[in-house]
């Protein structure tokens, strides 16, 4: 892919009650942001393990989004607390390790903050864009890849058909 | 010396404990752990500084719990334990992996143990936790032995790496660490070691889904070494085996300090201190910083 | 601690007596200080009213001195330059532009965190129970209104010593000193300030406002902690009665002066006689009275 | 949004006269719709203050514990209003923003913790930079006065600092009560103290020189 | 976003056996498409793409079960709100559309079939607070003939309306209206209620809450005493406690009752003021009572009761401009001296002072020298409004009350004046408006825009300094009294109450309904509804709204003896589980058990976590907790999620 077109991937882990809830708030308000963020529905942002962030990564994702209920909001009492603490040693470790803070953000959406969700994935996206591809993971997977064909990688020459097809 | 061989050995002898955990010196400047369950062999049992390994691994084990059980009752099993081994075995009471009431600790006032068999003790020689160490006297005991002495001074080397590290970029850093991470060979010692990492099946194992790539290709190294970082901050208590153990020496206790700083700063937590608070994981507070998320 | 002294252009001149009251109470209490050395404006007022990085550039150029000659903190005894100093640090800690260009018209690093106090938070350290031991003369007779003007508590969120509506550390320090203090409401009304000059008829106003509310609470003497309020309480009141005829003259002493007497200072050792309305305290027979009571 | 800015027009105008400000002048950063957009007053005014005029919502708070609002031409939550409608012109040309004693007290109390005070600094400084008529020239004047002692010294010298004052206004009689019985208390010093490091200052100055002296330039939103 | 190309492009998925697109795939028709696809194809999942499955989850997931497969093989798509409502750029937009799909495959090819867990309901209500909210919940759901159970921490049940004098926009009588429906709550068969008590502890989950009470000691027996209140007339102290029904403008006795109309009509001892508690001796009260209902050595004792469902209905309490602690999020008004002159009074205040039956007699004056005042300025939005302060809401019923309290000024001090300060005059509401232009036009009531700096004193008068912003002119009013229309806050417990039983709330303490539109009642915790003032600022017709709406939700969940549950629920694989008890530690809704595995000899030498799926909510938790991922959460599995990942 040539460097102009390169468009980052991003994967965003949200909670089914306030993100999920206010990205769908955003669809229907039709605020607009841009379309490299992908969601996976979780229940409680206290679900999400930090293994899904690497899998990511080793997938190819330039940049991770995590959101859940705000602070006291959390359809499960407590379980954004928890995550709370998670990320911040898991943040603290990929920087140390030397993955830019940048590329795992966080964020706590209420299902009423449709804008904010519009606005989150605006940043995001821009932000990852600032950082350019995670050329550091990615060199990692194709040479893994080059060793241990994945299921992606058959994949690919389907996903070239449905190129076509589009 | 004596006072622990008879100690030991009374209890032994008095069924009261099914075993002890404990150190043998195997030549002049190295031991290695043993299981005593015999009366007589209380003998062999030495404490010095020379007494490297971290015991609480054994206290998980599954034979080793075998060991007490009987039909009847269950007996108490006995380990001698540095302060800082201690920590973890503070740490895996709070886990539930061991009763307080199931366990005997002899525990000793320690001036520290050296970094490696075979090197002499002094302050050039002296195991790097030993360096920080505040607790020379065990936190929880129920029998101790040793006169209190002083360790000898040493620089921190350690953390004078961690700070060494963070005013690199980030791309120093990851090629550092992927330098360091490519020597891994999966061969797990640092997780055999590791007294906290008592899991049966380690998440490394489990296969459907895969979740850590069990070849020793770099992306799997990555995955694994942070992995194992993650699982065991704000829990490793800094004993330093999985670095002792690791055949490629890979500076996994950067890795663990590092978390630990940040247990400090952000929670003033340490791990393995004390009973009565909570372990760090498992609880929150609402005042937990907010400032990660947006 | 290793105290700096950042006097202020103000104590070199119209505020002498601030300045000379400050060190012998200082010194009387046993607590020492150094002067920063090569010091220079804040950026106070005009400065910052109309070019803020001309103001924090200068703020901070003190700041760094001190951090230079290994100061922990300093002591600003003048509000407005105390209040430059603390507000240019929070611009430095809070946005980092401000920092880099600040160090780069400084062409210097910061590297420590200097704590600025100002004379109220240097007393509340030293303790007031340290003036109420040393004590020689008590001042009960002396019903004070403490005025703190604009600049000691506010804004509250950066100041972080007292209240910004109703503070009351002032008081605890002057009660120290065996007088009374009277509450009343112009505590932390503005004087006019640095309109002194240019717009004396404001400043004749409002400090007139501040005398008067004073006096209608019963104070017979009134404490500032500030230069500019100061000049404008005291030296002023000679316009104040050329504009408003009834007016009656009130002691305006500076909290170092105050302090001073009680530790058996008399006028010119602190340099009250050098201020426009005649204060006489040490030599009345009042004094007489005390000491004879005393000794 | 079509730009009426009167480049040519020696007066300025009120830019809302003949084309609405812009409404939103205080977008959202995260928004990256992208409005090719000017730098407006307003705009100029959050980034050297750090925060956004669009917070005040007008209550008059500010206005109302103002202790020199009786002097003032309009009250100090006007001048606010009027930079929020892009009104910049009679906002820069009020002398409201010159009597602000930055006393702080607006700022203290204000229930969107709007920092005013900082607000009027910021207009002050545009105002000059634009080369705004300022009514209040006294003010100004003793402003400079103040300065060049300090560009001059390092530090304030009160006798060059009335001199020059003096000088500047010609208001040879201020003051007169009070000067005199300085001189003659012996707190004015005949000669200045000059700091060492002159040098520093004289650079901080003309690094971070506004437009004050530019006056004669034409002056452009 | 092309939809025409997206049926070919995902066909070509390995597992995909059929696809198509329709334009409203929810309709009956497009429902009809999947039914004969699934029958024609024989296929076991289905995956839609559609709008999200917030909206139409479950009809698709019905349409699944009644071609025979089972509903949790379906996966949603959310290619309208997430996809085409939100990008415009075709190319990327239509891409985007197919991988969504393309990670919806992969997981549904994951999905195992789940069936529904049932469990049964209590027929039994509590409802959590006695103000008028609580007290329209419990009638309503006591006529409808299932139990209640009234829990009101205070003596008396009434809350702030008992407190009021008139009532906007009508200015009928507060009281007048409120004590027939509290006498009805305390003849209603069905309602037991308990004053003077707390909840200290809510278990169990929806249909199954097992509640405790703590019922503080009163020191009165409730069955022996017959309110004839001779023991409050006797009491020897008189001065030393405030009465605070009077919101402290009075004083009360040591043994009280809160207030006349109070019921139940029994008294209540205040141990801190007692002088028998003080220095054993004194026993009046015992004395004169001929039923012998003192009873000075009762302690508190706790209660627990099945519960079905829970109303909570805990209304609010007014922020005061006290200065605050240091950790207080409010800040307290030292502009307004900090409550320190006597006759700057809240709401709550005037309203005693203007009741018939408060300390005045309904007469207008002042509490520091009781003469009438001639002059009265009333400031809105303190404490709300106010970022500063730490309330940044509308507290939306001071405008109101405002209006309503001038108006009762100015009809009883025909000589006065009255000046109100305002920011905007808010309102919305039947005859509200007209209210309050009949405060200006009829009434003369100065309406002044600006909000005030500053009060002080100053000779006995209080000098209001504000500026009005419309006329642009500053102002300064001599006022001799001074009302501040103090903002709605949550109560100060709310925080701990809503840990307590288990119910979400907002930054600043009030409890989050589930959904802002279409759930305003539900709490997001399945089983425990919101009424009134505890969910947000409201007004009386607005709580009792809400209140009826409330015990409607509850009479609906306890008409069926068994409630269908999801099953996404989180399971231990016990083999692996190295008992470490992280998830127990997690777990927000006390799920985990801890079980004991045993040898052959009957020795236990394991412990394991155990979910008990009736407790479980499903917020998998645990499941990120776990270390060794020995739990799984059905529905949301790691397979799955990491399935998703890999198909990004």
């Amino acid at each position: 892919m040539d460097k102009q077109k390169w468009e980052p991937k991003i994967v965003a882990f949200v909670c089914n009650w306030c993100t999920y809830t206010g990205a769908d708030l955003a669809g229907t308000s039709r605020m607009k942001y841009p379309a490299n963020t992908k969601m996976i529905r979780v229940m409680c942002s206290g679900s999400i393990d930090p293994v899904f962030i690497l899998k990511a990564f080793e997938r190819g994702a330039d940049g991770v989004l995590i959101s859940g209920c705000h602070p006291n909001d959390c359809h499960y009492n407590a379980g954004n607390f928890h995550a709370r603490r998670r990320w911040d040693f898991f943040h603290e470790l990929l920087d140390f390790i030397g993955i830019e803070k940048g590329r795992l953000q966080f964020s706590w959406i209420s299902a009423s903050e449709g804008k904010k969700f519009a606005d989150v994935i605006s940043k995001v996206t821009k932000d990852i864009k600032a950082l350019g591809p995670f050329t550091d993971y990615q060199k990692m997977n194709s040479e893994f890849t080059a060793f241990f064909p994945e299921e992606t990688a058959e994949d690919h020459e389907v996903l070239n058909k449905v190129e076509e097809i589009v | 010396m004596k006072d622990l061989r008879e100690h030991t050995r009374e209890l032994l002898e008095k069924g009261e404990i099914a075993a002890v955990i404990g150190y043998r010196q195997v030549s002049e400047m190295r031991t290695k752990p043993v299981i005593v369950t015999d009366p007589a062999d209380a003998e062999h049992l030495v404490f010095n500084e020379y007494c490297l390994n971290n015991l609480a691994v054994y206290l998980t084990k599954a034979r080793i719990k075998a060991l007490c059980r009987t039909k009847d009752k269950t007996l108490k099993l006995a380990i001698t334990a540095k302060p800082c081994d201690v920590h973890s075995i503070v740490a895996l009471i709070q886990e539930n992996q061991i009763h307080r009431k199931d366990i005997h600790i002899i525990s000793f006032n320690c001036h520290g143990v050296v970094k490696d068999f075979g090197c002499e003790f002094n302050g050039d020689n002296l195991a790097s936790k030993c360096i920080t160490c505040e607790t020379h006297k065990p936190l929880y005991f129920d029998k101790i032995f040793g006169e209190e002495k002083e360790t000898p001074k040493a620089s921190d080397q350690a953390l004078a790496r961690i700070q060494e590290l963070e005013s690199m970029t980030h791309k120093e850093r990851f090629e550092f660490f992927k330098g360091e991470f490519d020597r891994c060979i999966k061969c797990y010692a640092c997780r055999a070691v590791c007294p906290l990492c008592y899991c049966q099946r380690c998440i490394t194992d489990k296969a459907i889904p895969r979740w850590i790539e069990s070849s020793s290709h770099q992306r799997g190294n990555f995955s694994w070494n942070i992995v194992r970082a993650f699982h065991l901050s704000a829990r490793c208590t800094g004993c330093g085996e999985c670095e002792r153990a690791c055949p490629a020496d890979i500076p996994l206790t950067l890795l663990n300090r590092r978390m630990a700083i940040e247990a400090k700063r952000s929670f003033s937590y340490v791990s393995g201190r004390s009973l009565e608070t909570p372990t760090l994981v498992g609880s929150f507070n609402e005042k937990d910083s907010d400032e990660l998320f947006m | 601690m290793n105290y700096g002294y950042f006097p202020g252009c103000s104590q070199t001149g119209s505020a002498k007596e601030y300045d000379i009251s400050l060190r012998r109470v200082i010194d009387k209490l046993g607590v020492s200080f150094d002067e920063i050395e090569d010091w220079s404006c804040c950026g106070a007022t005009s400065a910052h009213a109309t070019n803020h990085k001309l103001s924090t550039a200068l703020a901070m150029r003190n700041i760094m001195l001190a951090e230079q000659q290994g100061m922990e903190s300093i002591i600003a005894p003048c509000a407005a330059c105390y209040n430059r100093l603390i507000m240019s640090q929070f611009e430095i800690a809070n946005h980092s532009g401000v920092k880099q260009e600040t160090e780069k018209l400084l062409s210097s690093k910061f590297l420590k965190d200097i704590k600025v106090f100002n004379v109220l938070e240097l007393f509340l350290k030293i303790g007031i129970n340290k003036i109420a031991e040393n004590r020689k003369r008590e001042l009960s007779d002396l019903k004070v209104a403490c005025y703190y003007g604009c600049l000691l508590v506010r804004p509250a969120a950066i100041t972080k010593f007292d209240d910004a509506e109703q503070p009351t550390s002032m008081e605890k320090i002057v009660e120290s000193t065996g007088a009374h203090t009277i509450d009343w409401n112009y505590k932390v009304e503005c004087c006019g300030a640095a309109h002194s000059i240019a717009r004396r008829d404001i400043v004749v106003d409002l400090s007139k406002n501040i005398i008067d509310d004073a006096r209608a609470h019963g104070a017979n003497v009134m404490a500032v902690a500030c230069p500019m309020c100061h000049t404008n309480l005291d030296m002023r009141q000679r316009a104040m009665r050329r504009k408003y005829p009834g007016h009656e003259e009130f002691p305006v002493l500076y909290l170092t002066e105050l302090i001073g007497l009680a530790l058996g200072m008399n006028e010119r050792e602190l340099g009250i006689d050098l201020h426009y309305i005649d204060f006489k305290y040490a030599d009345s027979a009042l004094e007489n009275s005390i000491a004879n009571k005393m000794g | 949004m079509s730009a009426n800015t009167s480049k040519d027009t020696k007066k300025l105008q009120p830019s809302f006269v003949t084309s609405p400000p812009a409404p939103d002048s205080c977008q959202n950063t995260y928004n990256n719709s992208d409005h090719t957009q000017k730098h407006t007053v307003a705009d100029e005014i959050s980034e050297r203050t750090f925060q956004d005029v669009s917070l005040c919502y007008q209550c008059g708070k500010c206005s109302a514990g103002c202790p020199i609002r009786y002097y003032m031409d309009i009250a100090p939550n006007k001048v606010v209003r009027l930079i929020q409608l892009g009104y910049y012109d009679e906002a820069l040309k009020s002398e409201t923003p010159w009597l602000c004693a930055g006393c702080l007290t607006c700022s203290t109390r204000c229930p969107k913790e709007f920092d005013l005070a900082k607000f009027m600094d910021a207009v002050r400084e545009i105002a000059i930079e634009k080369g705004v008529e300022v009514k209040q020239k006294n003010i100004i004047k003793f402003h400079q006065a103040f300065l060049d002692q300090i560009r001059k010294h390092g530090r304030s010298y009160e006798v060059g600092l009335v001199a020059e004052y003096k000088m500047k206004t010609l208001d040879l009689l201020q003051d007169i009560d009070s000067a005199p019985g300085l001189y003659l208390k012996g707190k004015l010093g005949i000669l200045p103290h000059n700091i060492k490091d002159r040098k520093v200052i004289k650079n901080i100055f003309k690094k971070t020189k506004n437009k004050t002296d530019n006056r004669d330039t034409e002056s452009t939103y | 976003m092309t939809v025409r190309v997206l049926p070919g492009s995902v066909k070509i998925f390995s597992g995909v056996e059929y696809s198509t697109d329709y334009k409203y795939m929810c309709s009956d028709p497009g429902q009809n498409l999947i039914k004969e696809a699934i029958h024609k194809y024989r296929l076991d999942a289905i995956v839609v793409g559609s709008c999200s499955p917030h909206m139409h989850e479950r009809t698709f997931r019905n349409a699944a079960v009644s071609a025979g497969i089972n509903p949790f093989m379906v996966e949603i798509a959310n290619l309208r709100e997430h996809c085409s409502w939100v990008h415009d750029d075709i190319e990327s937009s239509t891409h985007k559309a197919i991988e969504l799909v393309r990670m919806a495959i992969e997981k549904v090819k994951r999905d195992k079939p789940l069936t529904k867990i049932n469990v049964p309901v209590t027929k039994r209500v509590l409802v959590i607070g006695g103000g008028i909210a609580g007290i329209q919940a419990a009638l309503d759901v006591a006529n409808a003939g299932y139990e209640v159970v009234l829990v009101e921490k205070e003596p008396s049940i009434g809350g702030h309306m008992s407190q009021l004098s008139e009532t906007f926009p009508t200015l009928d009588c507060s009281q007048c209206i409120l004590t027939p429906r509290m006498v009805e709550v305390h003849q209603h068969p069905k309602i037991k209620l308990l004053s003077y008590s707390e909840v200290v502890k809510v278990e169990g989950f929806i249909g199954n809450f097992k509640v405790t009470i703590k019922k503080k000691a009163r020191h009165i027996n409730e069955d022996l005493c017959s309110g004839c209140g001779l023991c409050i007339t006797k009491c020897p102290i008189k001065k030393k406690a405030y009465n605070s029904f009077e919101e402290d403008l009075a004083f009360r006795s040591a043994i009280y009752i809160p207030f006349p109309q109070a019921i139940p009509n029994i008294p209540v001892i205040d141990e801190t003021v007692c002088t028998y508690y003080k220095t054993g001796k004194c026993g009046m009260c015992v004395k004169v009572c001929d039923r012998q209902a003192i009873d000075f050595d009762q302690k508190d004792t706790m209660l627990v009761a099945d519960i079905g469902a829970i109303i909570v209905a805990t209304g609010f309490k007014l922020y005061s401009i006290d200065k605050k602690s240091a950790d207080s999020k409010y800040k307290g008004y030292g502009e307004y001296g900090y409550g320190k002159y006597r006759d700057v009074i809240d709401g709550l205040q005037f309203e005693r002072i203007a009741s018939a039956s408060g300390p005045t007699s309904g007469e207008i004056k002042r509490p520091s020298d009781g003469k009438e005042p001639k002059k009265i300025a009333f400031i809105q939005c303190v404490g709300s409004r106010d970022d500063s302060k730490g309330i940044s809401y509308c507290s939306k019923i001071c405008c109101m009350y405002t209006a309503k309290q001038a108006m009762l000024y100015k009809h009883k001090v025909h000589d006065g004046e009255a000046y109100i300060f305002y920011m905007d005059i808010r309102a919305g509401g039947k005859m509200y408006e007209e209210f309050v232009r009949r405060a200006i036009e009829e009434d003369d009531v100065k309406y002044i825009r600006g909000r005030v700096s500053r009060i002080y004193e100053k000779n006995g008068k209080y000098i209001v300094k504000g500026e009005d912003t419309i006329a642009g002119m500053p102002v300064e009013i001599e006022a001799d009294m001074i009302v501040l229309a103090t903002a709605m806050i949550p109560q100060d417990n709310a925080a701990d109450l809503a840990r307590t039983i288990g119910v979400p709330y907002d930054k600043y303490g009030f409890y989050n309904e589930s959904h802002p539109k279409l759930k305003p009642v539900e709490s997001t915790t399945a089983g425990i509804f919101l009424a009134g003032a505890c969910q947000s600022p409201k007004d009386i017709p607005e709580s009792v709204a809400m209140a009826s709406a409330a015990a409607c939700k509850t009479i609906i969940l306890l008409s069926s003896d068994t409630l269908e549950r999801e099953p996404v629920v989180a399971k231990v694989n016990e083999d692996l589980c190295a008992g470490c008890f992280y998830c127990k530690k997690v777990c927000p809704f006390g799920a985990v058990e801890v079980k004991d595995v045993k040898d052959i000899n009957g020795i236990v030498y394991k412990e394991v976590a155990y979910i008990n799926q009736g407790v479980c909510q499903g917020c998998g938790t645990c499941t990120a907790t776990c270390l060794s991922k020995s739990i799984e959460l059905a529905g949301f599995n790691n397979e799955e999620i990491f399935a998703e990942i890999a198909a990004l």
